[in-house]
């Protein structure tokens, strides 16, 4: 066991640390949340600039240990974050990578990793949320084009995304998981309906995609027709990886704010209240060596995230709804003005126990997956 | 002892349940929560006519005449449908400030450090000379879309200064208007979990739903039997542990309601979040560990258990044993 | 809503709080927790004095606004509790009272309430236990007799009870629900043996009951044959009823006991556990109240506890359990002596989620028969 | 970074759980649950012979020569067969107290006003002067069978004078066992559930009890990677963090296991309840809020990091480094 940097990580830190020193300046002014294709450009021109520096490619094929390396570093140094590249780096670049064609590679990853093309996923249906395989958007063959007809939902970006990697229900009468094809669907092709969807925090982070009659040419699909639920597996297992160990390090920030906030607000004299900020910290203390812990693993398992990302994952959207209810806390009746800092975060946190697979899914894979206890009828 | 609603009181619940079905129901709330938040004056003056204001003013002065268990079945009603509106500081000042029993005026109050509905109020209660009507309140941008909050500049440091004690009238209203929001909660998840399917059944099906919504009529139910207990004896130990046991169970109750909502909960249509976010507006929710205190040391120091008469309303002396006798009416 | 008594509960109650005056100093020492032919005798002797005094029947019969000032007042004098009369009064009694012919509420009703017989339980089976319906004891017919071979376990007092209520399997091709009679059985019937069971705590306070072709004569029917399911629903439903209300006036008090405790012993100082004692303190007021409510509301449908006995049944264990939790944050050290008050009330305190329902099997009841949310697969 | 068990890690560790399921399964844990507690002076020398009480001993001076780590992996084996008996009081003794490394002595220590063990010991370690081998000690009726206790009669009232700074290698040892208990819980629940069947499957297919052991695993692997890291760092606020975690997965953990096993959870003989018992015996369970302060201000406050020095074996001054980098033996 060694918690100490190799020489390739120790390498890497500094490097990228010294980088960021100087490019973090050189940054144009943040968009504001609301200026979609603003958030575009910039999250684009952070990945190009990564690109131009030799990082482009550390979220995508990294050593796991130097990708935690490089979630530590940025976000220590308030670096942005992965932003409208996220499903382009995180979910539909590795799957393709892993599955696409040679020409499929030539065509699709460049882009994502040069900061060219944003890609947005389209796997939910209103009807298909945690029962992801009880997708409907059906996709019938014509010549060498499928026709897509559906609707997806929860779909981040998809205002500003030039593709959507695409789940389709090719085989209606095949077995719910032997039915289902990936695709990937040009933004631009007619027949596309994007609908922002306002989300509790007031803001509008997802759209609903309505498809009519979209015809996708047969090329863009990526493994064998009806093998698509085996290939987004491949996809879910990264998103169910490290995806979250940098917020850790931003957690553990905040949870230094609060207790500045709460020794200028008199509120650290409530010994409780100290009691609960001490609990967190040692909360995201022991993340952290859990995040270090499970990518070595990946490591020494040859670079796949493992299941016990879903144990990360249950642990720490926990962990997180505390810290922004401790936050209120510490606000006290300011944790009703959406202008303090925290309030809107606090928001957001809802939605941790629910977004990339419910607290009670990743449950059931823990349980079923990781210690073998049956399905259950 | 007869614990349970009584015939008259039963008529009541249904009745003010009726008007604001009729009044302000989902639509009126979705519709509510979509612009910027203004009082419905109608509204208010149906309330008005209806008697929410004026429910415990003596009829010598023109009220119901009812007491504190009627005004909390009101109170509980007006939460579960999530009723926009200083509705307690209304109603408290109903016989004090003109218009106010009859829905004609808006009467709002200062809160510690805030005010809810100022600019809609036509009376602000309270503020001890920290200019609230002046320039010196400044607004919030609050969570709730539909509790519009200013902050006051002056306000007290946090941990300076004694407590000032809230009237616990309104501190058992509050407790009133939060047991319906964890109804309401309840209701919510309990539909969805029997509506909603995945994995080709209701997801009520599954026990790691199922058992939340169970927790979640726990919560009510135990709540429930707190206010209304606290309703009938106006004990201040029964009225810190009706809120605060009424606060937990807006609170997890909205937040569990979210989780059965999955997604769909997580949107702006759905109202699972305004809900949450009235529950978290309810006045001091911070405040519940003082709120413990209270509850502990009014039951185990007798000398305080004397102070209950503390907790009758202060228009009326001695009003617990009317306010428990007086059931004959309904509104 | 009225919380003050009704002039017959005020009577009872000052009838009885003057009898207990009286009565409770003339009760012998109060047997070890080992001596069960000494415990056997002295909850007779209680349940005889209670006859004796006209309060034999309280349990059994009277309004539940009644009873419910019987437990408040005996908890709060420091009367002995039901005890080994617990099957009898709560159990047996009452379903013989429902579903028992003329000639059997004659034989067995009278001495329970006399206080001179004992019974005991004999549900549970070593695989029948949350699923109660998978019970498998065998009973043939044999001209007038049943013959009976299976076991039982969780059964109190077994060693001194002259009686137990027990269900067999008398149709093993029917439905689950659809093959189990009631039966009276005798305790001194050759073909038992009775192996006492030791609980985490140290004590036995339970035993295994296994029984050999036990013949048992077909007049100790209760209902009729393979009909015992319903006649068993009779019995459970007192069981989730009123039956911990007294417990919570207990707990109440103990609570008080705690916060001398700590004063005492300087913990009291620490203001989060003050706080903890603050919100069990809430807690309890609330728990009493919801006892009234239910109380109430079986009053108001005719006396028959319903549903509401499963909610209060969960939070009441809950509670119980944090309170002896507490009680060992305050103690310290101290909270590892057996021979300290609250120690081993800790230990049994573990058993409140498990026994009579599992917290498990109580939320399917809220869910399904409350909530009305479907059985799934 | 490679925060992974190294192969001479694996075989130590496997060579501690193979000697401790020979010498004290299941079977050895019931009998001794069973009989007033005795330590077994043969499997304690045996522990001694396999370097249990050397590990950290300096082969210069007879000892195995490794570090937190590597002791750490053998105490979390002790904590999850359960093994009696004042382990890390003879651990830490070694290379002090004659015999303690070889396992001839027993040595246990006063810690606060208890001591455990103290009729079977050899050696009784601090106490200040209070008298311990003197009639002073007093024998209680220990909640855990496998536990035996005395308490000191002149111990400092809870809340009085500043606090006593344990040794921070005893804490990290003690989150080690709690660290297998936990496991253990884990376990166990997990058999049951595999292979208790009621309603016509194993309990284990339904989420009410699925949910619960997916839990009891969360809380172990997060307890591991603390307790795992605070082994490589030996850094205060990191012990503090692995004990705080431990100790929560070792309690929660039992509570948790002994639910799913039900009514037979209840028996002595299912050993659930010697899990959750020693859980509760781990020095200063109460302690907790102590740890959480030490937690925070260790991180918090840089000039509290800077002591982290005060975290190494006291014998070694600077040993954090030669105990991260000596992992090239196995026992």
């Amino acid at each position: 066991m060694d918690l100490a940097d190799s020489a390739e990580e120790a390498g890497f830190r500094a490097r990228l640390r010294e980088w960021l020193g100087k490019a973090l300046p050189t940054l144009p002014p943040r968009p504001s949340p609301a200026d979609w294709p603003g958030r575009r450009a910039y999250d684009l021109g952070w990945q190009r600039m990564l690109y131009d520096a030799g990082y482009g490619h550390v979220h995508w094929d990294a050593p796991p240990g130097v990708r935690l390396v490089f979630l530590e570093e940025t976000e220590k140094a308030g670096a942005p974050y992965v932003g409208a590249n996220f499903v382009g780096l995180l979910h539909a670049g590795p799957t393709v990578a892993a599955e696409g064609t040679q020409a499929q590679r030539a065509r699709w990853l460049p882009p994502i990793l040069r900061g060219e093309e944003v890609w947005c996923q389209g796997f939910s249906e209103p009807g298909a949320g945690s029962d992801l395989a009880a997708l409907r958007t059906r996709a019938w063959r014509d010549g060498d084009h499928y026709v897509v007809t559906g609707s997806k939902i929860w779909t981040s970006h998809a205002e500003v995304a030039d593709w959507c990697e695409l789940l389709v229900r090719t085989d209606p009468e095949a077995p719910r998981h032997h039915g289902i094809t990936w695709l990937a669907l040009p933004m631009d092709t007619p027949g596309i309906t994007v609908r922002p969807l306002r989300t509790l925090a007031g803001s509008t982070e997802f759209a609903e995609v309505f498809l009519d009659e979209v015809r996708v040419p047969a090329d863009h699909r990526v493994g064998e027709e009806n093998d698509g639920w085996r290939v987004t597996m491949v996809t879910l297992s990264f998103e169910r990886g490290t995806a979250f160990a940098g917020e850790v390090v931003a957690c553990r920030r905040v949870l230094g704010e609060l207790a500045q906030e709460a020794r200028h607000n008199g509120r650290w004299d409530d010994p409780a209240l100290r009691r609960r900020l001490g609990r967190l910290n040692a909360e995201f203390r022991a993340l952290w060596r859990l995040a270090q812990w499970n990518v070595s693993a990946a490591e020494a398992s040859g670079g796949v995230p493992g299941l016990a990302g879903s144990v990360f994952k249950l642990r720490y959207a926990q962990a997180r709804q505390d810290l922004y209810d401790t936050a209120a806390d510490v606000l006290g009746d300011a944790a009703l003005d959406l202008d303090r800092p925290w309030v809107l975060d606090r928001l957001t946190s809802l939605s941790y126990t629910i977004a990339a697979g419910t607290s009670q899914i990743q449950r059931n894979i823990v349980g079923e997956r990781i210690l073998g206890l049956p399905k259950g009828r | 002892m007869r614990f349970q609603l009584s015939g008259d009181q039963r008529a009541l619940r249904d009745g003010v349940r009726e008007v604001l079905a009729r009044r302000f129901g989902p639509r009126e709330l979705r519709a509510a929560a979509d612009r910027p938040p203004a009082l419905d004056r109608a509204l208010w003056r149906a309330l008005g006519d209806a008697g929410f204001f004026a429910l415990r003013l003596p009829e010598s002065e023109g009220g119901v005449g009812l007491g504190l268990p009627e005004a909390v079945l009101a109170f509980e009603e007006a939460g579960r449908v999530l009723l926009p509106g200083p509705l307690i500081a209304t109603h408290l000042a109903a016989g004090r400030v003109p218009g106010a029993a009859t829905g004609e005026a808006v009467v709002t109050a200062v809160d510690g450090g805030r005010v809810e509905w100022l600019t809609e109020a036509d009376v602000v209660e309270g503020g001890g000379g920290r200019g609230v009507a002046g320039s010196g309140a400044v607004a919030l941008r609050s969570v709730d879309p539909l509790t519009p909050l200013h902050r006051l500049p002056a306000a007290p440091a946090v941990s300076a200064g004694p407590e000032a004690v809230p009237d616990p009238v309104a501190v058992l209203l509050t407790a009133a208007e939060q047991l319906g929001g964890a109804t309401r909660a309840c209701e919510l998840a309990v539909q969805h979990a029997r509506t909603r399917e995945q994995f080709g059944q209701p997801i009520g099906g599954f026990q790691a739903v199922k058992h939340l919504c169970a927790e979640l009529l726990v919560r009510v139910e135990v709540a429930r039997a707190a206010v209304y207990g606290a309703a009938v004896t106006a004990d201040p130990a029964d009225i810190a542990t009706a809120r605060l046991l009424a606060d937990e169970a807006a609170v997890r109750g909205a937040r569990d309601c979210l989780q059965v909502y999955g997604g769909m909960g997580f949107t702006w249509e759905a109202e699972v979040h305004l809900v949450l976010k009235r529950a978290w507006c309810a006045p001091d929710v911070p405040g519940a560990a003082r709120r413990v205190r209270s509850c502990w040391r009014a039951s185990c120091c007798p000398e305080r258990v004397a102070g209950a008469s503390a907790c009758t309303d202060g228009r009326r002396p001695g009003g617990v044993s009317m306010i428990v006798a007086s059931t004959d009416h309904t509104a």
